[in-house]
């Protein structure tokens, strides 16, 4: 089991053969991970370390039986790769491409999302599941197997925060870093129900940061449709104000979007949050105590 | 990407959003002559990318050349909110009879464009929304279906818009501002007021529109709107290193890789008793060229007093950081403490390396929170 | 029960103050239809023959608790108006209107369809269930109460049939006029499903035409999903070839489309079908008579 | 509406498709000095809106403008499967170093765009997709989503088309095929055949382009483009009072209401032994001006020797129908005998209009079936 990626991952890798695809194409291998299949259009035939490259996905598909893409192509062509993933039967795709259009992933959203298709990113880490499978660019040594599912908004942060937890013995079911651009293919309430119906997932630790009220309706998620106990962090406390999107944005999330306010949503809802990495581990290792 | 007022309204006028004549001028003789040229009454409106504008005096009308270029001269040079006045939009004056709001925002939620419109324009709608929640018709537009004409009178109908002359306007408008925000890559268009003049006339009398930038390199003619003297000198040199760089008021200079990270080690040296003097993301860039760029945009500000690398290595290695920071001080003379933390991959070696070379006054830290610790306490507090 | 309406249809008409709009919608209120709104935008607060006139069809829903819309606005409009209906939350848009641009329709279809939405027509005569709802311009008069289901893509040829079965004494539990445009909201399949689940029918006669596979694709699916016996009409045998969609068309749906075609794909699943309108009658007599 | 090769490939033109240059022509003198002003070797092509024409003559090389002139005499007024040729269209003739066929339509079974493409072109595509099915690749396009890039690429990959200068002209050649599509509200886009010259320039040779009929009111410059002269001289007259006609081969001239109750009425008519001489449906029309419309459309014909009226009244409401027969042989001379049979609503006041009146020669039948019987009969079978 696990979430998002697992021991049944197929990994077809969009954009193998540039530096960074192929090297983390590589890399995800390495680890253990499934991964079958390279596309580059015109390539077809060559093969990266012995992943065989095809031009399509479609043909990747055929050939191999992938069943999740990894999107490494450049931001302009990053939409176009999405949806020949999912028109080829793809499930999951996870995009770690950053500086997407945003109005290209507003329609790769509403396009891919009803049809029942696990989206994850762009702008994103990727996911991982320790000792099962890495989609992504997480630096798996850091993470350990274990019960605690990690989501978080941030790459770095989640992974200061699973050094923290791996430090004091506690192991990751899955991490799953959803990126923080303005359209991201899973929310953390996707990931939260997610993890919320894996059964080797006790344990669920979200990482938030300043801006938007998707930590505040998860909270509202968590209060109302979940079993698991949740321990939040969340980034941005002494953070400058930054851009605003206009007066437009408050109005929309009905939130002031700063880290207080997150906090005090959570807390609220009988979430604890912890005050920094350390705290947040300590956090976890206390509940999971607690638990056992 | 924000726009000035008369940036956007540029982008209106090329829609096909009635907006008034107007002419941009940096000078007081400028405004004069712009003034001149527009005839009769104008305004003279300060161009800056913050609200409030209009209480802090920087809009003003005049009846005459003269008394725009007096305007102007007050105008230009003005603070208002941190941002001093450079330009002024001097426009036909208009008569108005209704102000309106209306705005197309990129809803991150819903992952829909949202319109707003409510015939209680021209003042804070977020007072609006508060207060008058019913006044606010809202509507998503699903974005691969697009626009359909009956978005345009739900919102029409819902704000309670009768008079037919100004419902065939105001549906143009909301068709025009939705062709807009699509063709241009908007993350948000905002016209507040939206005035029906006396006669009946509907016009964008203001104009907010930010531009997605990660979008921009299909829109080089508004990408060449960019003011960078819109922004703080060093942000503005940040910017052209690669570095993300906001400056702050305290003493801890901050160097991290990842926003979220750099934000929490702002949190955790608030938590420690100290104050940031800065939010500075390396990216990527953690190689020696990325680690001189960016302790060149934090070391000139006089108020740091000690500096904290927090890094945990990804696809950034941290062996390269080290060798960055070593690099930069064989470089460069930097006066301040310099507190390191480095973990994740190839952390070991990057500690090894700045162990060998030991330079003075570089203090290595195991974690986080006794590295934001060091780095107060050596800021002097 | 009964399909597509019945005693739970609570009708809004849009176009309601055109001139078919209120011809029909005054008509199908008589019948006993809850015809219980109307929309025309600008006309908000008036009345037809005592249904009242909304500007949005949001506004209708909001006050009368409509859930099924009768499309009889102009066809350059038409599309605009199921968008309203969808958005507004109805779930069954029945499209009278002809003349409706296929672009259109295709843009509406793969918008509404994967909504869950019951979409018929356009240019259709409606549905009618017999003693419960009759919406569109199908002459009630001519059917009964009953068990039989009738699915047709013509209009007059429908009227014919259920003339001929009343006149047997075989009532009819709905009657659907699916429409013979390019895209029709529903197809025989979509309808013979309903019918399959629906207690209160217990037998199906489906009239077909000449031209596209629809009912090529409805005899795999009789043979396959449905448990209930049908009883098939063809039309054109004798009609002239008339235009074709150029080679393309053929290819698509790897079927002549001749009513020789038809008739042998349905009896090789063991669908009977009858020569003309009248035996098509007498067939489900025999069958219906087999039954009880 | 099916287009002229010509027009399709303005179309095709307008939206950026290579074509090669040429021009219309409706008499040899026109075809001379066509293939004059475009110089060098020129195709002289029928046009006509059916198939086969290669195989018919319709197509020749010609070296010099008086063979054009030559070929143009004796395609001009040939007769290709019931079409009469009355215009050509000179073409610059094309080198083929090979062909393609690209096609797109309206998939009226999924709903969607659907393409289809082979390197197997300038042949019969049925064939094709029936010998060999795998060298023919066929991909819808959501039509909300709309044309992607990959589209392109998966048919180009799936069809085998390995050379980089074809793969980017063809897939820019998708690209514009799907705009023309979408913006000309089109059923049919067929090339067939997709050249590839020697020097590697991808061109259309030929064009099938069908605009929705319905759709045509946004394009009143592909309205336009019908070409009345195009239809038998009865069928453009029936279309001209918005009857729908179409001639066939047997003795029972037939009306009724509906398309599918007329096809039926058709079979009914084959099943009690005679031969329809028409198709008529009245439409909507069961007022008296469409019944005497439609019979001024059927009777001409010497082939007629009986009339069968079979209406079942839903909105037409037989009574109208009814007067509608009165009225039209009081006003015309109709020598054959009149079958009525009407049912639906109205149908006994209707009866009761024919049988108080009596006129001569009408019989009143109460079935569909009898009324077919007696129609057969009466022609003479």
């Amino acid at each position: 089991m696990a979430i998002v990626v697992d021991r049944d991952t197929r990994l077809v890798v969009q954009g193998i053969t540039g530096r960074e695809g192929s090297f983390h194409a590589t890399r995800n291998k390495a680890y253990g991970t499934q991964v079958v299949a390279g596309v580059t259009p015109g390539k077809g035939g060559l093969d990266v370390e012995g992943i065989p490259v095809f031009d399509t996905v479609t043909g990747a598909v055929a050939e191999t039986d992938a069943n999740t893409a990894m999107v490494f192509v450049p931001a302009r062509f990053a939409a176009d790769a999405i949806y020949e993933a999912v028109d080829a039967g793809i499930r999951t795709v996870i995009t770690i491409t950053e500086g997407i259009p945003a109005h290209d992933m507003l329609r790769v959203y509403n396009y891919v999302r009803p049809r029942g298709i696990t989206l994850v990113g762009p702008n994103c880490p990727g996911a991982l599941s320790p000792g099962k499978a890495n989609v992504g660019i997480i630096p798996a040594e850091i993470f350990a197997e274990g019960r605690v599912g990690l989501v978080s908004r941030s790459g770095t942060l989640t992974y200061q925060i699973g050094h923290e937890l791996t430090r004091l013995g506690i192991g990751q079911s899955t991490i799953v870093g959803i990126g923080g651009d303005p359209v991201v293919g899973s929310s953390f309430i996707d990931i939260l129900e997610k993890f919320e119906a894996d059964p080797e997932t006790e344990l669920v630790v979200m990482v938030g940061e300043i801006g938007g009220d998707e930590e505040e309706k998860a909270a509202v998620f968590i209060a109302e449709r979940m079993s698991k106990p949740v321990v939040a962090y969340i980034a941005g406390f002494t953070a400058p104000p930054g851009k605003t999107m206009g007066h437009a944005g408050a109005i929309i999330s009905g939130s002031a979007g700063t880290a207080q306010a997150k906090k005090e949503a959570l807390e609220a809802r009988g979430v604890r949050v912890g005050t920094n990495p350390t705290e947040v581990a300590q956090l976890v290792a206390d509940a999971v105590g607690a638990r056992a | 990407m924000d726009l000035y007022e008369y940036q956007g309204k540029e982008l209106f006028r090329r829609h096909g959003i009635p907006v008034s004549a107007g002419r941009l001028a940096t000078t007081p003789e400028e405004a004069r002559s712009a003034a001149d040229s527009l005839g009769s009454e104008v305004v003279v409106k300060a161009q800056v990318l913050t609200g409030g504008r209009g209480k802090a005096g920087g809009i003003k009308l005049a009846d005459s050349p003269q008394e725009a270029e007096h305007h102007a001269r007050e105008i230009l040079g003005m603070d208002i909110r941190g941002h001093v006045v450079k330009k002024v939009w001097i426009e036909e004056a208009s008569e108005i009879a209704k102000e309106y709001y209306l705005s197309l925002t990129f809803d991150r939620g819903a992952k829909k464009p949202l319109f707003m419109f409510t015939t209680q324009g021209g003042v804070d709608i977020e007072e609006v929304a508060d207060k008058t929640p019913e006044a606010l018709a809202k509507l998503h537009v699903d974005p691969l279906a697009g626009l359909q004409p009956y978005h345009a009178r739900r919102l029409l109908f819902a704000a309670g818009i009768e008079e037919p002359g100004e419902q065939k306007q105001i549906a143009a408008i909301v068709e025009k501002l939705y062709a807009a925000f699509v063709a241009e890559d908007a993350m948000l268009c905002e016209i507040n007021p939206l005035i029906v003049e006396p006669h009946g006339r509907v016009k964008a009398l203001d104009s907010k529109f930010t531009v997605d930038d990660n979008a921009l390199y299909r829109h080089p003619d508004v990408a060449e709107m960019r003011d960078l003297d819109a922004y703080p000198a060093e942000e503005r040199a940040a910017r052209e290193k690669g570095v993300t760089y906001v400056k702050l008021d305290g003493e801890v200079g901050i160097l991290g890789n990842g926003a979220g990270l750099v934000m929490s080690t702002l949190d955790v040296i608030a938590q420690a008793g100290g104050r940031p003097a800065n939010f500075c993301d390396l990216g990527g860039g953690g190689d020696a060229q990325g680690v001189v760029d960016a302790l060149e945009v934090i070391t000139p500000d006089p108020q740091v007093r000690s500096i904290l690398f927090n890094v945990f290595g990804g696809i950034t290695r941290c062996d390269e950081v080290a060798q960055g920071i070593l690099d930069a001080l064989g470089r460069m003379e930097i006066a301040q403490p310099i507190v390191v933390r480095l973990d994740g991959t190839n952390a070991d070696e990057g500690r090894q390396i700045l162990a060998d070379a030991s330079p003075p006054n570089l203090h290595v830290e195991e974690t986080m929170l006794s590295a934001a610790r060091r780095a107060v306490e050596l800021a002097g507090h």
